[in-house]
C-alpha cells in the first residue's frame, strides 16, 4: 500500500520533474535541519510554491518519518534504522548512501500543524491519483476543511469519478461551498443534498443559515434540517451508549466466564483468576514478540497459545493445591490469594513492572462507519462477537457433553461422584484448567483493550466476581445476562453521572438487587439448594 | 461445654490466656521502654518500633472483629475493613479539627485540602468533630450504624454465603470509590493527614505514642475479652449452629437475622475501634483503606491464625504483619514470593492455622500410635 | 561509620511498581556511579532499599524505619502526592532530607523535600500557552484522574484559561477514577466536543494505566492528533513503551526533560542507564532525571558542607547549579523548587517524543501558583528572613510549620 | 371458614392449600384438621406431598392458596420460620438435620424451650430444670455417653434420634414428626412408638412413616395422602381396606 | 467374591471397625444387621473407597483393591447405594442416572427401560432436578443409579428407608432377581430385619464395630440376631 502510493509519487515526480536550480531548492530546504517550527512551516509552503516535483519527495518523507539529516553536515537523507544503525538512502535518487549509528544523524521534526497541512495538500494530490480509497479518503478530508479554492478540484474530479461514495463527499463538498452563495435557489439546492448528513461539518455549516439566513425559505429550511439532524444525533446517542454498554459487557462477561467455571461452578474463590487473565495477556504478548513479521495473525495463534498456557498453569494450581481444600471452600481464597501474588511477582520478576506493548493488528483497528455520527470501533465489536461464542462454546460443552455432566456431578458431589467411578481427580484439573484457560482467552481479548502489565488481572477480579454473583452463582446464562445487564446500566448513566458516579451507582444498585434476589438474577430455587 | 462464658474462658482458652499476658506485658513494656530507657540501651524501643506494633495490635483488633463474624457466624465479611477505615475517618476528622489555623493556608476552619478546592464553608458532618468526645462517639455508631443498615437488609432478605460476601465487597469498594471522589469532602485521594495534636498534645511526642500504644493494647484485651463472653455465651453457641446450619436453627426458633445483626454490627464497631486507634499512630487515613484488597488481607489474616478461635486470629494478624514489613525490607523484590507461599503453606499444611498446628502434631501423634481417646472412642462404647 | 547511607523509597510491587520501580534502579546506578568516582567524601555510598508496596500508609512506616533504624543520610523517594504527603510528617519530626523527583500540583514546600520535579507552572502552564499560541487551539478538554494532583492543574488551567479569554463553554472537564479502562463514552463526548468547528485539545492528567485504554480508544475512535491534539502531563517514555505508538504520532507531552534530547549529557546518561539496567530497549524519562539532578545536587551539596547533616546540606542546596541533561542548566531556589526549562514533545511511533517546542530560558518553579486566590499570597523561601515554606504575605503569617 | 363448633379444640387447621413448583402441583387443595392433644399419622406415596405439607406449615414454602391457621386463629402463612417454631410448633426433619459441628449436649442446649432472643441468649445461664431436663433427654435418646460428641460424627441413626430429642426439649405443642423410624431396628420403633403415644396425652402430634407396624402401634387416626390431597383418612385398618389405597401405596 | 480380612478403621483418632471378617459370594445376598452407629456403614463406606483403612485387607476378585481410589473400584464393578441417598442434586434426574455411564462402553450407554417399570415414578420426573425430589423419590433414584451402572457388586445401605410400601416389595423382587442371574454378589445392610431376612442367603451381624455372628442365612437363629438389635 504504502509502497504503490511512494511509486506513483515518484513516477509523477519523474513527470513533472522541471530542473530548477539545485541550489535554490537545497537552500529552501535549509530550515528543515532546525528547531523552528514556524519556519519549517514556511519551507513547506515555499517547496509546494515552487512546484518542483522534488518537493513530493520531500513530504512523502516527512510524513513517513523517515526524512533525516546528518547532524554533521545537515546534509538531507532517507534513513531507516535497522538493529542499532541506520541505513542511509539519498532521498531523490533512492540510492544507498551507507550506514550511520543512531547519534549521527536526526530526524526531521515536525509538528502537527505541518504534518496536517502536508496531508491536505497530499489528499488533493490523491484525489486526482490515488486509489478508489485513497480518493475517497482524500474527498473526505478535504470536504471538511472546505474552501472555495478546491471547488475547481472537486468539479473536475466529480466528472470523472466513478465511486459512489467518493462522489457523494464530493457534491457535499460543493454544496457547503454553495452554502456561502448569494443567490437563494443555490443555496437551498445545496441544503437539499446535504440532505441532514450526520457529518460533523454539516450540522456547523447550516447553524448560520438557520439562525440569520436573509430568505426566509432557506432559513426555515436549514432550521428544518438542523432539527432534523439534531433528532438523528440523539437517536444515534442512544444506539451508541447501547453499543458500548454491549461492548463493556461482553468485556465483563469475557472476565467472568472463567470465573463462572472454577467459583460458579467449581465454588473455588479464586482468587488468582485475574491472573489467569494476566497469563493469557501475556502470552499474547509473547506470542507476538515470536512472530513479528505476522502480527496481524498473532491474535489467532495467541487464542489457544493462551488457553494452553493458563490452562496448564490452572492444572497445575489445582493438582498442587486446590485439590487438598475440597469441602473447605473458604480456604481456597487464601490459597489463591498466595498464589495470586506468586504469580504477580513472577510476572514481575521475569517481564519486569513495566507495562508490555500488544500491538493491535490492523483488522482490528479503527472503526466502522455507520454514518457521520455514528461509528462502531472494530476491536470491541469482535470482542463481543468472540465473548459470545467463548459462552456458547462453553454452554454447548457443559450441557451436552458426558464431561460437562461429569464436571457438574463432581463439584456436586465430589465423593458420591467418585463411587459413580467418575476420575474425580482428572475431572477437577480438568475443570479447573478449563476455567483458568478461559481465561487466558479473555486475557488476548482484553490485551487488545487496556495495559498488559503484572497488575492487570488485579482490575477485572471484583467486577468478575460481581457479575458471577449478580448472575447467579452456577448459571452461564445469568453470568451473560449479569454482565450485560452490569454493562449497559452503567454506561447508559455514565452520560448522566460520570464515571466515578456511575460505578457507584451501579454498585448500589447490586447491593439492592441482592436483597431482593438474595441468590441473584437467575437464582437456582427449590429443595435442592436448601442443603 | 457445660461451663458459663467466664468460667469456660478461665479454664478452657488456654490459647487466649497466654495471648492476652503476652499483649498485656507488652503494652506495659514497651512505652515504659521507649520513655524511660536511655535510647541506646538494648532494650530501648524506638518510636518506630513502638508505632510499628501499634500498628499490629489495631491490626491485631480487626481481625478479632473479622473472626467473630467469619469464625463464629460464618458470615465471610469482604469489607471488613470499611468500618475500620470510617472509624479512622472518624479520628482523622477529628484531628484535622485539632490543626485548626495552623494548616499551610492559615483558613481558622477549613483543612487544607478544602482551602485549595475552594469549600466556602465546613460540609455539615464535619460539624462538631472537633470535639473528642463527639468524634470519638460517631467514629464508632456510623460504622455501626452502616454495619446494622446493611447487615439488617441483607439478613432480613437472607443475602448469604458468597452473595453476601461479594456483597460486603461491593460496599467497601464502592465506599472507596466514594471517598476517592474530592467533592465528597474527605480529602480525596490524599486523605487526612499532616496531623498534629491529641487532646492538646502533640501527636509526636513520645508520651502521646506510649499512651496510644497502651490504650492499643488494652482496648485490643478488653475487645478480646467481649468477643470472648460472646462467643461462650449461648448465644456465641447460637452463632455457630447459624453458621453450619442457618435453616435448622430457624426452625429451632431463633431470630438468625437479628443474631447475624449482632455480631456484624458487634464486630463492625470493634473494627471502627482499631480504625480509630490506628489512624494517630500511622498518621495518614485515605481511601484506600477501603480497598477490597485490603478487606481479603484480614481474612488472610484470621485464616493464617486459625479461623474460630479469636486468639488465633489476632496471632495470625500480628504474624503475618511482622513477617511483610520483615520481608519487605529485607527482600524488596521477593517478599510477595514468601507472603504467597506462606498463605498457600499455611492452608495445605495447617488447615486450623498456626494456631492448630500443635493440636495437628498431638493428633498425628496419637494416630500414629493407634492411641484412642478416651471419651471420643464412640463404637466402643455405643449401645447397651 | 565509613558509608554514607542513601534511602531508597519507590514501591517495587502493587500498583506503583510500574512507575516507581525504574527511579530505585535510577538511584542504585547513581550510586553505584558515585562509588567508582570514589564516593563522597572519601566515604562508599551504601543504598538501603525498602518497598512501601504501593501502600501509602507503610511509605510513613518505611521512612520512619530508613531515618530511626537504618539512619540514612538522604533519601530518594516516593512518587504520588498522597505518598509524599504521608512521608512528610515523618521527615520534618525527625528532619529528615527527601529528595521529590515527580511533577506535582505544588502547593507544598517542606523544610525537609526538595522537589526536583515540575510545579504546575513549569509543565502546565507552558503546555497551554503553546497550544494556544503554536496551535491556535480554541476549547479545551481537562481530562484527568480524580486525585489531587488533577484537580489543581485542573483549576490552575481553568483560571489561567479564562484569564486568557476562553469561554466556559470551551472548557469541558472530565474526571474518572484510578485506572480507568472503558473509555468510550468520555472519548466519543470528546470527539464531539472537538468537532464543533472551534479547534480542540484534550490537557490530560489521566494517570498511570489509565493512559493506555485512554489513547487505545482515541485511536479506534479514529480521534488523531490532527483533529483533536492530546498535552499529557503523565505520560513519559516509560509510559509510552507499554502501548503501540502508531496511532498515537504526534499526540503531545509537556515536561522538562525527553529522552530524545540530543546533548552530550543526555547520551552519556543514557548509555549508562543501558550499561547499568542490561538492556538497550529501555527508556529514561523526566523523572529519572529529577532524580538524577536531585542526587547530582545533593552529592554537591555534600561537598560543599564537608558532611551530610541535613541542616549544613540543606544549606549548602540553595543556589547549586549543574547542567541539566537536555543543556542548560538547573538551579535550586530557596523555595525548594528548581530552575529549569520547559518542553513540549510530539509522540513518535517509535514510542520516543520528538521536541517541537521549549522554553527559550528556565523556568522558576513556583510552589504556590498565582493563579488560585488562596494561594497567590503564599510564598515559600527557606532561607532568612523569611525561612518558610508557607508564609503569606498579606498577613506576613509563617503558618503550617511544625517547629 | 371453619366451621364454629370445632373451633376451640382445633389446634391446626389446613383447607384448601395448592402448592405448585414450576407447574407440578405438590399440594392439591389440601385440608387436614388436628384436634388438640390429637396424634395423627400420615401415609401415602412417595411424592404425595406430605413433606410439602409440613413445609408449608412449619412456613418453610409459602403456599400458593390457601388457610394454615394454628391455635384458633394464627395465620401461619404470615410468620417465617422462627416465629412458627416460637408459636409453638416443632419438627423433625425427614433427613436427619442436627447441628453437626455443636456437641449433643450443646444442640439440646440450644432446643430446650425458653427465651431466644439475643441478649437473653447472651446472658444464658441454665437453671437446674433445664439441666436436669436435659440430662433426662440424652437418657431417653440413649446418647447419655457420649454429650459431648460432635453431633457431626454420630451414626444416621443415632442422629435421628438425637433430633428427636431436639424436638422433645422445644416442648411444643405441636409436633410434626417427618419419618421418625427410618433406619431404626424394629426394637427401636416399637420403642418410639410407645414414646409417641406417651407425648400424645399432652401434645399434639402428626407423624409421617412408611412402616405400617409402626403406625399400626400408633393406634390413631390416619390420613392418607396422594397427588397432594387426602385420599382417604379413618383407622389404619380401614385405609388398608381401601381400594385406592392399596393400588397406590401399600401394593399386593 | 469379596473377601474382608482383619479390617481396622479409624476416624481420626477413634477406631470405628476392629478386625472385621466378612465375605460375600457371587449370586448371593448377604445381610448385614446390627444396631445403630456399630458401624455397618462405615464398612459399606470403606468398601467402596470413602474411608482409608488403617490395616486389613479387602480382596475382590482376587484382587486386593485396599488401596484402591473410590472411582477405580467402581470401575472393577463395586456399587453403593449410599445411606442418606446422596443424590447429585443440581442434575436432572436423567442426568443423575447418566453419571455412571463413564463405566460403560459407548453403546451401552442407555437407562434399561427395566429400571423406569421398576420406578415409574423416575420416568415421570425424567427432567426434575434431583434435589427436588421427595425423599422416597430421591432413594428410588439412588436404587436406579446404582443399578444403571450394571455392577457386580451391590452394596444398599438401608435401601428402603423412606420408600412406601408397595415399592420395597418391587426392590425386594428385584433384587433376588438380581441375585438369581448369578453375576452379582450382594451386601445388604438393613434395620429392617423381615426385609433382610426374607432376601438372605447369608448374614452377619455387627456390634461395636466387630462382626459378632455370620452365616448362612439357614442357619440363623432369629433371636440371637435379634438380641443384638435390641435396645
Ligand atoms: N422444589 C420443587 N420443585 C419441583 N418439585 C418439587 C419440589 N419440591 C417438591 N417437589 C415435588 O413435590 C412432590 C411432593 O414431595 P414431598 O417431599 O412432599 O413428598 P413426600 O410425600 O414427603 O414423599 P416421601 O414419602 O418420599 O418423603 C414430589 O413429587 C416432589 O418431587
Ligand atoms: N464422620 C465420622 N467421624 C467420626 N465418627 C464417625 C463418623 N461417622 C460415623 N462415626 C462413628 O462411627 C460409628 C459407626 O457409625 P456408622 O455410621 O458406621 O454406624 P451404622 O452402623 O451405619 O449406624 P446406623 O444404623 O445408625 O446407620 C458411630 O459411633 C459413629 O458415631
Ligand atoms: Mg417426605
Ligand atoms: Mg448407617
Amino acid at each position: 500500500m504504502k509502497a504503490l502510493r511512494f511509486g506513483s509519487l515518484m513516477l509523477l515526480a519523474w513527470m513533472l520533474w522541471t530542473p530548477a536550480l539545485a541550489d535554490d531548492f537545497e537552500r529552501l530546504l535549509q530550515p528543515l535541519t532546525s528547531n523552528n517550527m514556524a519556519a519549517k512551516a514556511q519551507v513547506v509552503q515555499k517547496l509546494a510554491d515552487t512546484g518542483d516535483a522534488r518537493a513530493l519527495v520531500i513530504f512523502e518523507a516527512i510524513l513517513d518519518g523517515n526524512l533525516h539529516f546528518r547532524r554533521d553536515t545537515g546534509e538531507l537523507v532517507l534513513a531507516s534504522l535497522s538493529g542499532n544503525m541506520f541505513q542511509l538512502r539519498d532521498p531523490y535518487t533512492g540510492e544507498s548512501l551507507g550506514e550511520a549509528g543512531r547519534r549521527e544523524v536526526s530526524r526531521v521534526n515536525v509538528n502537527n500543524a505541518i504534518r496536517s497541512d502536508l496531508r491536505t495538500r497530499r489528499a488533493a494530490l490523491q484525489l486526482e491519483i490515488g486509489t478508489a480509497t485513497d480518493r475517497r479518503n482524500a474527498a473526505r478530508r478535504l470536504m471538511s476543511q472546505i474552501d472555495e479554492e478546491l471547488r475547481p478540484l472537486f468539479e473536475g474530479r466529480l466528472q470523472v469519478e466513478s465511486s459512489r461514495a467518493t462522489r457523494r463527499y464530493l457534491e457535499m463538498g460543493l454544496a457547503l461551498m454553495d452554502l456561502q452563495d448569494t443567490d437563494p435557489r443555490v443555496r437551498m439546492a445545496a441544503i437539499n443534498t446535504l440532505d441532514n448528513d450526520l457529518l460533523p461539518v454539516v450540522r456547523r455549516s447550516l447553524t448560520p443559515l438557520a439562525e440569520n439566513d436573509p430568505n426566509e425559505a432557506v432559513r426555515e429550511a436549514a432550521q428544518r434540517s438542523v432539527r432534523d439532524i439534531d433528532t438523528l444525533l440523539k437517536v444515534n446517542r442512544v444506539a451508541e451508549n447501547v453499543y458500548y454498554g454491549i461492548s463493556l459487557g461482553s468485556v465483563l462477561l469475557l472476565a467472568a466466564i472463567g470465573l463462572a467455571i472454577t467459583f460458579g461452578v467449581m465454588g473455588v474463590i479464586n482468587m488468582a483468576h485475574g491472573e489467569m487473565i494476566m497469563l493469557g495477556a501475556y502470552t499474547t504478548y509473547v506470542v507476538q514478540l515470536m512472530m513479528p513479521n505476522h502480527i496481524e495473525y498473532s491474535i489467532l495463534v495467541a487464542i489457544p497459545a493462551a488457553f494452553m498456557v493458563a490452562g496448564l498453569v490452572g492444572i497445575l494450581i489445582e493438582r498442587g493445591v486446590i485439590r487438598f481444600l475440597y469441602g473447605r471452600p473458604l480456604e481456597t481464597l487464601l490459597a489463591t490469594f498466595g498464589i495470586s501474588l506468586i504469580l504477580q511477582q513472577a510476572v514481575r520478576s521475569i517481564f519486569s513492572p513495566l507495562n508490555r506493548q500488544v500491538t493491535t493488528p490492523e483488522w482490528m483497528s479503527g472503526s466502522f462507519e455507520i454514518n457521520g455520527a455514528l461509528a462502531l470501533t472494530y476491536n470491541r465489536f469482535y470482542i463481543i462477537i468472540f465473548s459470545l461464542l467463548v459462552l456458547a462454546a462453553l454452554m454447548v460443552l457443559l450441557k451436552k457433553t458426558h464431561f460437562g455432566l461429569q464436571m457438574r456431578a463432581v463439584t456436586q458431589n465430589r465423593r458420591m461422584a467418585s463411587a459413580m467411578g467418575i476420575r474425580t481427580g482428572w475431572v477437577d484439573a480438568l475443570t479447573f484448567g478449563l476455567g483458568s484457560g478461559i481465561a487466558g482467552i479473555a486475557g488476548v481479548a482484553l490485551s487488545q483493550l487496556t495495559n498488559v502489565g503484572p497488575n492487570m488481572g488485579q482490575q477485572y477480579i471484583i467486577d468478575s466476581f460481581l457479575v458471577v454473583v449478580f448472575g447467579g452463582v452456577g448459571n452461564l446464562w445469568g453470568t451473560l445476562v449479569g454482565a450485560m445487564s452490569l454493562g449497559i446500566t452503567n454506561k447508559l448513566i455514565e452520560p448522566w453521572t460520570g464515571a466515578v458516579l456511575a460505578k457507584i451507582v451501579i454498585l448500589v444498585a447490586v447491593i439492592l438487587f441482592i436483597q431482593k434476589r438474595p441468590r441473584g438474577l437467575f437464582a437456582l430455587k427449590g429443595r435442592s439448594v436448601e442443603d | 461445654m457445660k461451663a458459663g462464658p467466664i468460667t469456660q474462658f478461665l479454664t478452657e482458652d488456654k490459647g487466649g490466656q497466654r495471648l492476652l499476658l503476652v499483649i498485656l506485658a507488652l503494652s506495659i513494656y514497651m512505652p515504659l521502654a521507649h520513655l524511660l530507657l536511655p535510647s541506646d540501651s538494648m532494650f530501648y524501643v524506638s518510636s518506630y518500633t513502638l508505632t510499628l506494633w501499634g500498628k499490629y495490635l489495631c491490626y491485631g483488633m480487626l481481625a478479632l472483629a473479622v473472626d467473630l463474624v467469619w469464625g463464629y457466624c460464618g458470615i465471610l465479611s469482604l469489607g471488613h475493613g470499611a468500618f475500620f477505615a470510617l472509624g479512622g475517618y472518624g479520628m482523622g476528622m477529628y484531628l484535622m479539627r485539632q490543626i485548626g489555623d495552623r494548616g499551610v493556608y492559615g483558613d481558622p476552619v477549613l483543612p487544607d485540602f478544602m482551602v485549595f478546592l475552594s469549600y466556602e464553608k465546613l460540609p455539615w458532618f464535619w460539624l462538631g468533630m472537633d470535639m473528642f468526645w463527639f468524634a470519638m462517639i460517631m467514629a464508632v455508631l456510623v460504622p455501626g450504624l452502616l454495619a446494622f443498615v446493611f447487615g439488617w437488609l441483607a439478613f432480613r432478605s437472607r443475602v448469604t454465603g458468597v452473595y453476601l460476601s461479594i456483597i460486603t465487597q461491593a460496599l467497601t469498594f464502592s465506599l472507596m470509590l466514594a471517598f476517592f471522589r474530592n467533592e465528597m469532602g474527605f480529602g480525596g485521594n490524599n486523605g487526612l493527614t499532616d496531623f498534629r495534636d491529641i487532646l492538646g498534645f502533640s501527636l509526636q511526642s513520645s508520651g502521646v505514642r506510649a499512651a496510644l500504644f497502651f490504650a492499643s493494647g488494652l482496648l485490643l484485651i478488653i475487645a478480646y475479652l467481649v468477643c470472648r463472653y460472646i462467643v461462650n455465651s449461648r448465644l456465641g453457641r447460637t452463632m455457630v449452629a447459624v453458621r453450619d446450619a442457618e435453616s435448622r436453627t430457624r426452625f429451632l426458633g431463633y431470630r438468625v437475622e437479628w443474631v447475624k445483626t449482632f455480631a456484624f454490627v458487634a464486630s463492625a464497631m470493634i473494627a471502627a475501634i482499631a480504625g480509630i486507634l490506628y489512624v494517630p499512630q500511622v498518621g495518614i487515613i485515605n481511601p484506600s483503606e477501603f480497598s477490597p484488597i485490603q478487606s481479603i488481607e484480614i481474612i488472610v489474616w484470621v485464616a493464617v491464625g486459625g479461623r474460630g478461635t479469636l486468639y488465633g486470629a489476632v496471632l495470625g494478624a500480628i504474624v503475618v504483619n511482622y513477617l511483610k514489613t520483615w520481608f519487605t525490607s529485607h527482600y524488596p523484590d521477593m517478599w510477595l514470593f514468601f507472603l504467597g507461599a506462606l498463605f498457600v503453606v499455611t492452608t495445605l499444611f495447617m488447615p486450623k492455622g498456626l494456631v492448630g498446628v500443635w493440636g495437628q502434631v498431638k493428633d498425628y501423634i496419637a494416630i500414629r500410635r493407634g492411641y484412642q481417646k478416651p471419651g471420643d472412642g464412640t463404637a466402643s462404647q455405643g449401645g447397651a | 561509620d565509613d558509608v554514607i547511607k542513601v534511602g531508597v523509597l519507590h514501591s517495587l510491587s502493587g500498583t506503583m511498581a510500574i512507575s516507581e520501580t525504574t527511579l530505585k534502579d535510577t538511584v542504585l546506578m547513581l550510586v553505584e556511579q558515585q562509588n567508582q568516582r570514589g564516593g563522597l567524601l572519601g566515604k562508599k555510598l551504601q543504598p538501603v532499599v525498602v518497598d512501601p508496596a504501593s501502600n501509602w500508609p507503610l511509605f510513613a512506616e518505611r521512612a520512619r524505619q530508613l531515618l530511626e533504624r537504618d539512619k540514612v543520610d538522604v533519601i530518594f523517594g516516593t512518587w504520588t502526592s498522597v505518598s509524599r504527603k504521608s512521608v512528610l510528617p515523618v521527615l520534618e519530626e525527625l528532619n529528615g532530607l527527601m529528595f521529590y523527583p515527580v511533577q506535582y500540583e505544588g502547593e507544598e514546600s517542606s523544610r525537609n523535600i526538595f522537589y526536583t520535579g515540575a510545579a504546575p507552572n513549569q509543565q502546565a502552564i507552558p503546555a497551554v500557552d503553546y497550544l494556544i499560541n503554536e496551535l491556535g487551539i480554541e476549547r479545551f478538554v481537562l481530562a484527568g484522574t480524580d486525585y489531587v494532583y488533577p484537580r489543581t492543574t485542573n483549576r490552575i488551567l481553568e483560571a489561567y484559561l479564562k484569564s486568557k479569554g476562553v469561554a466556559d463553554a470551551d472548557i469541558m472537564i472530565n474526571y474518572t477514577p484510578f485506572g480507568h479502562s472503558d473509555w468510550q463514552t468520555i472519548v466519543s463526548d470528546i470527539r464531539r466536543f472537538g468537532s464543533q468547528g472551534k479547534k480542540t485539545a484534550v490537557v490530560s492528567t489521566i494517570n498511570g494505566d489509565a493512559n493506555v485504554p485512554f489513547y487505545l480508544e482515541l485511536g479506534n475512535q479514529g480521534v488523531s492528533a490532527e483533529d483533536i491534539p492530546v498535552i499529557a502531563f503523565s505520560v513519559g517514555e516509560e509510559e509510552l513503551s507499554g502501548i503501540d505508538t502508531g496511532p498515537l504520532v504526534g499526540h503531545l507531552a509537556a515536561w522538562n526533560y525527553f529522552m530524545s534530547a540530543e546533548s552530550d549529557e543526555n547520551f552519556a546518561f543514557i548509555d549508562k542507564w543501558h550499561e547499568f539496567i542490561g538492556d538497550t530497549n529501555r527508556v529514561t524519562n523526566d523523572p529519572m532525571e529529577a532524580t538524577y539532578i536531585g542526587f547530582t545536587m545533593w552529592t554537591k551539596a555534600v561537598e560543599a558542607a564537608g558532611t551530610t547533616d541535613v541542616d549544613a546540606v540543606r544549606a549548602a542546596m540553595y543556589g547549586i547549579t549543574i547542567p541539566n541533561l537536555t543543556g542548560g542548566y538547573a538551579v535550586m531556589n530557596t523555595n525548594h523548587h528548581l530552575t529549569k526549562p520547559v518542553l513540549i514533545g510530539e509522540i513518535q511511533d517509535d514510542g520516543q517524543f520528538s521536541i517541537v517546542w521549549q522554553t527559550p530560558n528556565g523556568v522558576i518553579g513556583d510552589a504556590w501558583t498565582d493563579y488560585l486566590p488562596d494561594s497567590a499570597n503564599i510564598i515559600a523561601d527557606w532561607t532568612a528572613p523569611v525561612n518558610c515554606g508557607n508564609f503569606n504575605i498579606r498577613t506576613g503569617r509563617c503558618s503550617g510549620q511544625n517547629y | 371458614m371453619k366451621p364454629k363448633h370445632i373451633e376451640k379444640d382445633v389446634v391446626l387447621y389446613v383447607d384448601g392449600v395448592s402448592v405448585s413448583f414450576d407447574g407440578f402441583k405438590a399440594l392439591n387443595n389440601l385440608s387436614l384438621i388436628l384436634n388438640r392433644g390429637e396424634m395423627r399419622a400420615i401415609i401415602g406415596p412417595n411424592g404425595a406431598g406430605k413433606t410439602t405439607m409440613m413445609d408449608v406449615i412449619t412456613g418453610k414454602t409459602r403456599p400458593d392458596e390457601g388457610v394454615v391457621e394454628f391455635d384458633g386463629s394464627i395465620d401461619l402463612t404470615k410468620h417465617d420460620e422462627a416465629q412458627i417454631a416460637n408459636l409453638g410448633i416443632g419438627r423433625k426433619f425427614q433427613k436427619p438435620s442436627v447441628i453437626e459441628t455443636l456437641t449433643v449436649y450443646e444442640n439440646l442446649e440450644l432446643a430446650i424451650t425458653g427465651q431466644r432472643g439475643n441478649w437473653a441468649n447472651l446472658f444464658f445461664k441454665r437453671s437446674a430444670a433445664q439441666s436436669q431436663r436435659i440430662d433426662e433427654l440424652l437418657a431417653l435418646v440413649r446418647l447419655q455417653d457420649q454429650p459431648d460428641t460432635v453431633a457431626g460424627s454420630l451414626s444416621h441413626g443415632q442422629k435421628q434420634w438425637l433430633e428427636i430429642g431436639m424436638l422433645l426439649a422445644q416442648e411444643p405443642k405441636v409436633l410434626l414428626i417427618d419419618e421418625p423410624a427410618a433406619g431404626m431396628t424394629d426394637a427401636e420403633t416399637e420403642r418410639t412408638a410407645e414414646l409417641f403415644k406417651e407425648l400424645a396425652q399432652h401434645y399434639s402430634l402428626v407423624v409421617v412413616e412408611h412402616d405400617m407396624t409402626f403406625i399400626r402401634a400408633l393406634n390413631c387416626k390416619v390420613t392418607v395422602l396422594h397427588e397432594g390431597s387426602v385420599l382417604a383418612e379413618g383407622t389404619l385398618d380401614q385405609v388398608q381396606k381401601n381400594q385406592k389405597v392399596i393400588d397406590v401405596y401399600l401394593g399386593r | 467374591m469379596l473377601e474382608i480380612i482383619d479390617l481396622d478403621v479409624f476416624y481420626g483418632a477413634s477406631q470405628a471397625l476392629w478386625k472385621v471378617n466378612l465375605t460375600v459370594e457371587r449370586g448371593r445376598v448377604t445381610s448385614l444387621l446390627g444396631r445403630n452407629g456399630v458401624g455397618k456403614t462405615t464398612l459399606l463406606r470403606t468398601l467402596a473407597g470413602q474411608n482409608p483403612v488403617r490395616s486389613g485387607q479387602v480382596l475382590w476378585e482376587g484382587e486386593d483393591i485396599t488401596k484402591l481410589a473410590s472411582h477405580d473400584r467402581a470401575r472393577r464393578g463395586i456399587a453403593l447405594i449410599p445411606q442418606g441417598r446422596e443424590i447429585f442434586s443440581q442434575l436432572t434426574v436423567k442426568e443423575n442416572l447418566e453419571t455412571g455411564f463413564g463405566l460403560l462402553p459407548r453403546q451401552q450407554r442407555k437407562v434399561p427401560d427395566e429400571i423406569y417399570d421398576l420406578f415409574p415414578v423416575l420416568r415421570e420426573m425424567l427432567k426434575r432436578r434431583g434435589g427436588d425430589l421427595s425423599g422416597g423419590q430421591q432413594q428410588q433414584l439412588a436404587i436406579a443409579r446404582a443399578m444403571v451402572m450394571q455392577p457386580r457388586l451391590l452394596m444398599l445401605d438401608e435401601p428402603t428407608e423412606g420408600i412406601q410400601p408397595s415399592i420395597i416389595k418391587d426392590i425386594q423382587e428385584v433384587i433376588s432377581l438380581l441375585r438369581n442371574r448369578g453375576e452379582m454378589a450382594i451386601l445388604l445392610v438393613e434395620q429392617y430385619f423381615d426385609f433382610a431376612k426374607a432376601l438372605a442367603d447369608d448374614f452377619a451381624v455387627m456390634d461395636r464395630g466387630r462382626v459378632v455372628m455370620a452365616g448362612e442365612a439357614a442357619n440363623m437363629v432369629d433371636e440371637e440376631v435379634l438380641r443384638y438389635m435390641a435396645v
